[in-house]
């Protein structure tokens, strides 16, 4: 949910299933889903289908008994060539078990809903090959997020700190459209702010990044980055990049990064987020020498 | 309850256009979308957004190519007010920012695109559609409109009277997928649906998962006729495993095509002896699907893409991203094997009737974007077309429902004087509805007297149960299997051929996965983002969706743009240059014409053979 | 929304400080260290080998710069490595007072001890 | 709004298996940089010595009268653990110095592409140096 996002009037919880009657057929649900049954299905039905991979997936749900304590699922999926831990994901939510929980939506790396923390790395979960990955392939939410269920996270946060460089076009708010004129930008500067502009929001970076995770304000490496790309775009003028600078210097802006090169390693659009964080101090610190 | 004037569902290209519009035009705006903004569909387009910039251009001439293009189901007025608005808007993208690609004086870059008769596709690299929907999305920051992202919109609180003319939308029911809870949310001056293409339909498509046809569906049931449903395009190369497109560039560049017998069967096999894989989408598609259908496809299912001979250098410098895309998602190397690809869902020309305005006949009620039909693309979208159309008609219906007077319209909505009711065509079963509960949108015990709030309440009241019902029901069938059932039906029946019987058995399958629907149930019992409720719903809207397709295609007996009929594979202009229409009624789905509109502002197109 | 981070400070002058300092330290200690383990050998120093070493000006000076260089270097390397930690309000005055205080003790007993090696005092 | 599952610090150093090259370096950095901070206290008030030294303060050795300055640092010199300490702090100082070097490359943009090689060079370096200097920081130790 958004920031933008303004108490309801009325608030109503959703029924409290405890509150039906003696044992609705939902409670009783919430009850078989502790035994783990859904495991051994999943190992029979995939015996008779050849290769298989092994999955664990993490999973835990507020509402549900036996997943309050999180654990790990073993699905044994199909393999199929080209497949993708989405994939596979997918394959055993829907024959599986429906009850299994993750973002996911376009499925080419482009609407960032599915970063996981697969084998021990932040990664999107479509763009990974699961064939390339050591075998049981583990797969959790990412780290540093608070977990809303199985491999959703909170993405709040994230989203917050998105917000708070001010990630939009300071000019006048829509020109007047009679004889409209582009404004000029040399393709030297657009390839400039090229790489910054492809970030997909993934929150990957934000995840893997120690610093992050130790100060809450800190801005991270995706919302630096975003800041970057309105930074070094030239048709904003001195003066609002001067105010851009004055955003990322804040206490907990660019300063709190200390090049772990980690976001770097784990974009899935390869966006050189260290090399831009440096850049950008640098930036303040010439800016700020002008002062003494 | 939530109040605003005007409410948005969807964050697309679509929705965060009308959303900005209506909020420079005054009105209080909150958008509500199933996804945070920024991972709708609208991000995966790479192509580009065609418009008339440059000198030497003319909007005229976009306008031509588009009527041109839609093979003359175009609607004029439609074409000419996106060919004349899309310069206007693609620059003010400009000024909020968005990174298009440049000239060397500095100026944004226009490339050639299929079906253009000027190179006026403005791009920003190979992510287009990312950088327009981030950009819009920043402006919504800018502006502080209200997102309430991750709540699902279910159903529309509309009026019931009997006729869809006279009823008046006044809000959605929405659910917040994290945490269960069920919300009116009250628009005072409209509702804008603009929730996407219905992709998801088919088992193969270049679509996002989230495609799923919510908004067509709500706008059917409440009385809205869908327009033109049998026009789906189908793009010739995306990935056999995910769907995933793989440009036109690959075969621009000179990508050839092979079957399993290592036949260049486009000419080979006589499909297209001039252009060979350079002809039209539809075409290319056509052929692929008859090699693997003759028994020449590579493992019964696609053929193969080659670009090898491009050599090295070449790719890396045109084609690198190609290569990224056939590693990451089918883990091919481009520069050692040939990439396999076939014919995916792309895009639905059809959708929720509106007029310029984007109001449809139902009061208060808008579409916008890929869910709806101005028709500016009729039978077939050109390349770069629907961007373009997703911020001149995202942006007059979000000023129209905010209050702005854009003028009468010029196209007409909903039935009415000027339609021909559908007779010729026997259906096989009779159509009717999906899901548990019958009343759909409408609030069935209203009465015409009902008040706004009346009306929200029921509705919400009426989604509630349905939520418990699903939610209580303990054993059935699960979504994802009658899902399965669906896309392989329309996938089998419905693709790129289509023949009468053929049409019709998928209409019987599609009444065998409603009758299945009625059985279906929720495994998961939390409360907390149950992405299962989430999809049963959706399945639902999927299956009605699905089946306006099926009917569009079955009724319409020729050939024309995307649509081919096997019994006559002519583009018929004598029966028809009229839109197929399909409305709900009462649960029993009717299907009546309207008259294509040919007369333009300065001209009459006359329809052409559409050669290029 | 940026307002959040009311409380400005330029933190660039800490971490450019933090820069410059390491620069100069990687001659000096790289020198020091040469002096007085592979030139010199540490178990062969005498009060008067010191004293003699001191006596130099220029070696007084760079010891002495030495010192404080590190010192702050150190002690704001300290500082700012809890503060990444998500050192907040009261308790960071508190640690920034007592580093401060600790390191002006250090740079102050430091000279002592260096003045005392110059035979000055 | 539901309740979320936090799964607190474990995420930060129980998964130090995960780490990454430029992780490990932060960590390292971090470690060497408070022992030298620690050395230096130390090394002061050993060096405080000399303040009696300069005022003629003996102590006595084997029987001898020796400046209290000498006889601290010789004393200590002579233990075997304050030399294998002296190779430890070595160790420590290389390492600090050679990955300070290749922060600083970082900060000024320089070979970000090799920033994981740049550490495990430092680290082999580092290694390398260390051990080349054993028989000088252990010659003459008495036992
Ligand atoms: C791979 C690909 C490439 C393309 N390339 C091009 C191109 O180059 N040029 C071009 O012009 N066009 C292109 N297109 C087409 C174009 O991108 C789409 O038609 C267009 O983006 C659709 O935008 P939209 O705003 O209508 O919908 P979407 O962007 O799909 O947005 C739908 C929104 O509705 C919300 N939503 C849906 N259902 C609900 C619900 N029940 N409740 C609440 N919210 C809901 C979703 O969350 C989402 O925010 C391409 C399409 C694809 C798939
Ligand atoms: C000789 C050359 C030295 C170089 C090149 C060097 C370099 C650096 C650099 C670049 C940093 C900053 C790390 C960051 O902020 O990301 C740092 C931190 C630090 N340095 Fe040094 N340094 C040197 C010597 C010393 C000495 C002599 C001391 C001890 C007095 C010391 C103590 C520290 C401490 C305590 C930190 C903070 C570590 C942390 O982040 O926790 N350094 N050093
Ligand atoms: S910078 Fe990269 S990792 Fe971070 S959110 Fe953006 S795309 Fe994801
Ligand atoms: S991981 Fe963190 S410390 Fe800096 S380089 Fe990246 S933001
Ligand atoms: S599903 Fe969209 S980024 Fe993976």
């Amino acid at each position: 949910m958004s920031t933008q996002q303004a108490e309801p009037e009325t608030q109503e919880a959703p029924e409290d299933p405890e509150m039906k009657g003696a044992e609705s057929p939902q409670e009783r649900r919430l009850k078989e889903k502790d035994d783990g049954m859904v495991d051994e299905r999943s190992e029979k039905k995939a015996e008779l289908e050849g290769e298989t991979v092994h999955i664990k997936v993490f999973r835990y749900d507020p509402e549900v008994e036996g997943k309050q304590e999180p654990r790990f699922d073993d699905f044994h999926v199909p393999f199929k060539k080209g497949m993708t831990v989405l994939d596979a994901v997918m394959y055993a939510r829907d024959e599986y078990d429906s009850s299994l929980t993750f973002r996911h939506s376009c499925r080419q790396a482009v609407c960032g809903s599915d970063a996981f923390f697969v084998n021990g790395r932040q990664r999107l979960g479509c763009k990974t090959q699961i064939s390339e990955l050591q075998q049981p392939v583990r797969i959790e939410p990412l780290p540093h997020q608070e977990v809303v269920k199985d491999l959703v996270v909170d993405m709040d946060h994230f989203y917050d700190q998105m917000h708070t460089v001010e990630p939009y076009f300071q000019d006048e708010d829509t020109p007047d459209v009679s004889d409209l004129e582009e404004q000029r930008q040399s393709p030297e500067n657009r390839e400039k702010i090229k790489m910054s502009s492809r970030c997909i929001w993934c929150g990957a970076c934000m995840s893997s990044c120690n610093i992050a995770a130790g100060d809450n304000e800190y801005l991270g490496p995706a919302a630096i980055n975003k800041a970057y790309k309105f930074a070094m775009d030239d048709r904003e003028d001195e003066q609002i990049k001067e105010h851009r600078l004055r955003i990322l210097e804040q206490e907990h802006g660019v300063w709190r990064c200390q090049t772990q090169f980690s976001c770097t390693e784990v974009c899935p659009k390869d966006i050189p987020l260290t090399e831009h964080i440096q850049e950008l101090k640098r930036e303040a610190v010439k800016k700020n020498l002008k002062f003494w | 309850m939530y109040e605003h004037d005007v409410i948005v569902v969807g964050a697309g290209g679509a929705g965060l256009r009308a959303a900005i519009a209506a909020h420079e035009a005054g009105a209080d705006v909150a958008i509500v979308s199933k996804l945070h903004p920024v991972r709708s569909h609208t991000g995966a387009a790479e192509g580009g957004i065609n418009a008339a910039l440059q000198e030497g251009d003319d909007w005229e001439l976009h306008a031509y190519d588009t009527m041109k293009g839609s093979d003359y189901l175009g609607d004029a007025p439609a074409v000419e007010t996106l060919a004349k608005n899309a310069p206007d808007e693609t620059i003010t993208l400009e000024h909020w920012g968005m990174p298009f690609s440049r000239e060397e004086d500095g100026r944004v870059s226009q490339r050639p695109f299929g079906g253009l008769s000027y190179p006026r596709t403005t791009y920003a690299g190979a992510e287009t559609g990312h950088h327009l929907l981030h950009t819009m999305y920043e402006q919504v920051v800018k502006r502080g409109i209200q997102v309430y992202d991750e709540w699902y919109v279910m159903n529309l609180a509309t009026t019931d009277e009997p006729d869809p003319n006279d009823r008046e939308c006044h809000g959605v029911v929405a659910y917040d997928v994290q945490s269960g809870k069920i919300e009116g949310f009250k628009a005072n001056g409209g509702v804008v649906l603009a929730t996407g293409g219905p992709g998801q339909a088919f088992d193969h498509t270049t679509n996002a998962v989230s495609c799923t046809g919510d908004g067509h569906a709500m706008a059917y049931r409440a009385g809205a006729p869908l327009e033109d449903m049998e026009f789906i395009q189908f793009h010739p190369t995306s990935l056999p495993s995910t769907g995933v497109l793989i440009s036109e560039g690959v075969r621009g560049e000179g990508g050839i095509l092979y079957n399993s017998e290592g036949e260049r069967f486009m000419f080979e096999h006589g499909y297209a002896n001039n252009s060979g894989e350079l002809a039209s989408r539809d075409v290319v598609a056509r052929a692929e699907l008859t090699e693997v259908n003759e028994g020449r496809g590579v493992e019964d299912e696609y053929v193969h893409l080659d670009m090898r001979h491009l050599g090295e250098e070449r790719i890396m410098d045109r084609l690198e991203n190609i290569l990224h895309l056939a590693e990451d998602f089918e883990g091919v190397d481009g520069l050692v094997e040939p990439m396999p690809v076939k014919p995916g869902q792309h895009y639905a020309m059809g959708g929720i009737e509106v007029d310029e305005n984007g109001q449809t006949c139902v009061n208060g009620l808008y579409a916008a974007g890929e869910c709806a039909c101005v028709s500016v693309h009729g039978g077939n979208r050109l390349g770069g077309n629907a961007l373009p159309e997703l911020i001149v008609f995202g942006k007059r219906a979000g000023r129209h429902a905010a209050g702005d007077d854009l003028g009468e319209p010029e196209i007409r909505t909903g039935y009415g004087d000027d339609v021909e009711d559908e007779t010729e065509t026997e259906l096989p079963v009779a159509p009717g509805v999906a899901g548990l509960d019958t009343t759909g949108g409408v609030a069935a015990d209203g009465g015409v007297t009902a008040d706004a709030e009346g009306i929200l309440e029921r509705t919400v009241e009426t989604a509630r149960q349905r939520v418990d019902r699903l939610m209580d029901k303990d054993d059935g069938v699960q979504h994802a299997e009658i899902r399965a059932k669906l896309q392989q039906a329309m996938t089998d029946y419905v693709n790129v051929f289509r023949t009468g019987e053929g049409v019709r058995k998928s209409l019987e399958i599609i009444r065998e996965c409603r009758q299945e629907y009625q059985d279906v149930y929720v495994d998961d019992p939390s409360r907390t983002f149950n992405t299962d409720l989430q999809q049963t719903i959706e399945t639902r809207n999927l299956i009605d969706v699905a089946e306006t397709i099926a009917l569009g295609a079955l009724v319409r007996n020729e050939f024309r743009g995307a649509h081919w009929r096997q019994e006559n594979q002519i583009r018929d202009d004598e029966n028809w240059l009229k839109h197929t229409l399909i409305s709900w009624d009462d649960g029993e789905p009717s299907i009546f014409y309207r008259p294509v509109i040919l007369e333009g502002e300065n001209k009459t197109y006359e329809p052409k053979e559409r050669s290029y | 929304m940026a307002e959040r981070y009311s409380s400005f400070t330029p933190g660039g002058t800490g971490w450019f400080l933090q820069r410059i300092t390491a620069a100069f330290l990687v001659v000096v200690l790289a020198f020091h260290f040469f002096l007085l383990h592979f030139y010199n050998h540490a178990y062969e120093v005498t009060f008067m080998g010191t004293q003699a070493r001191m006596e130099n000006i220029g070696y007084f000076l760079t010891m002495v710069l030495f010192l404080i260089t590190a010192t702050f270097h150190g002690v704001n390397g300290v500082y700012n490595a809890l503060v990444n930690q998500g050192l907040e309000g009261t308790q960071k005055k508190a640690v920034l007072a007592v580093l401060v205080i600790a390191g002006l003790a250090l740079i102050a007993q430091g000279t002592y001890v260096a003045l005392a090696m110059r035979g000055m005092i | 709004m539901s309740q979320s599952y936090n799964r607190g610090l474990v995420e930060d150093f129980g998964r130090w298996k995960e780490f990454s090259a430029g992780m490990w370096a932060w960590i390292f950095h971090k470690f060497t940089g408070w022992m030298l901070i620690g050395y230096l206290f130390t090394h002061i008030a050993v060096l405080s010595t000399s303040i009696g030294g300069a005022q003629g303060d003996t102590t006595m050795v084997d029987g001898e009268a020796v400046n209290v300055y000498t006889a601290t640092l010789q004393g200590l010199e002579g233990l075997f653990l304050v030399r294998l300490l002296e190779v430890g702090l070595l160790a420590v100082a290389v390492f600090h110095i050679l990955n300070g070097l290749r922060l600083l490359m970082v900060d000024l943009g320089v070979g970000l592409e090799a920033q994981d090689k740049s550490f495990y060079a430092s680290l082999i370096l580092t290694g390398a140096i260390t051990v080349a200097s054993v028989p000088t920081f252990l010659t003459g130790v008495g036992i």
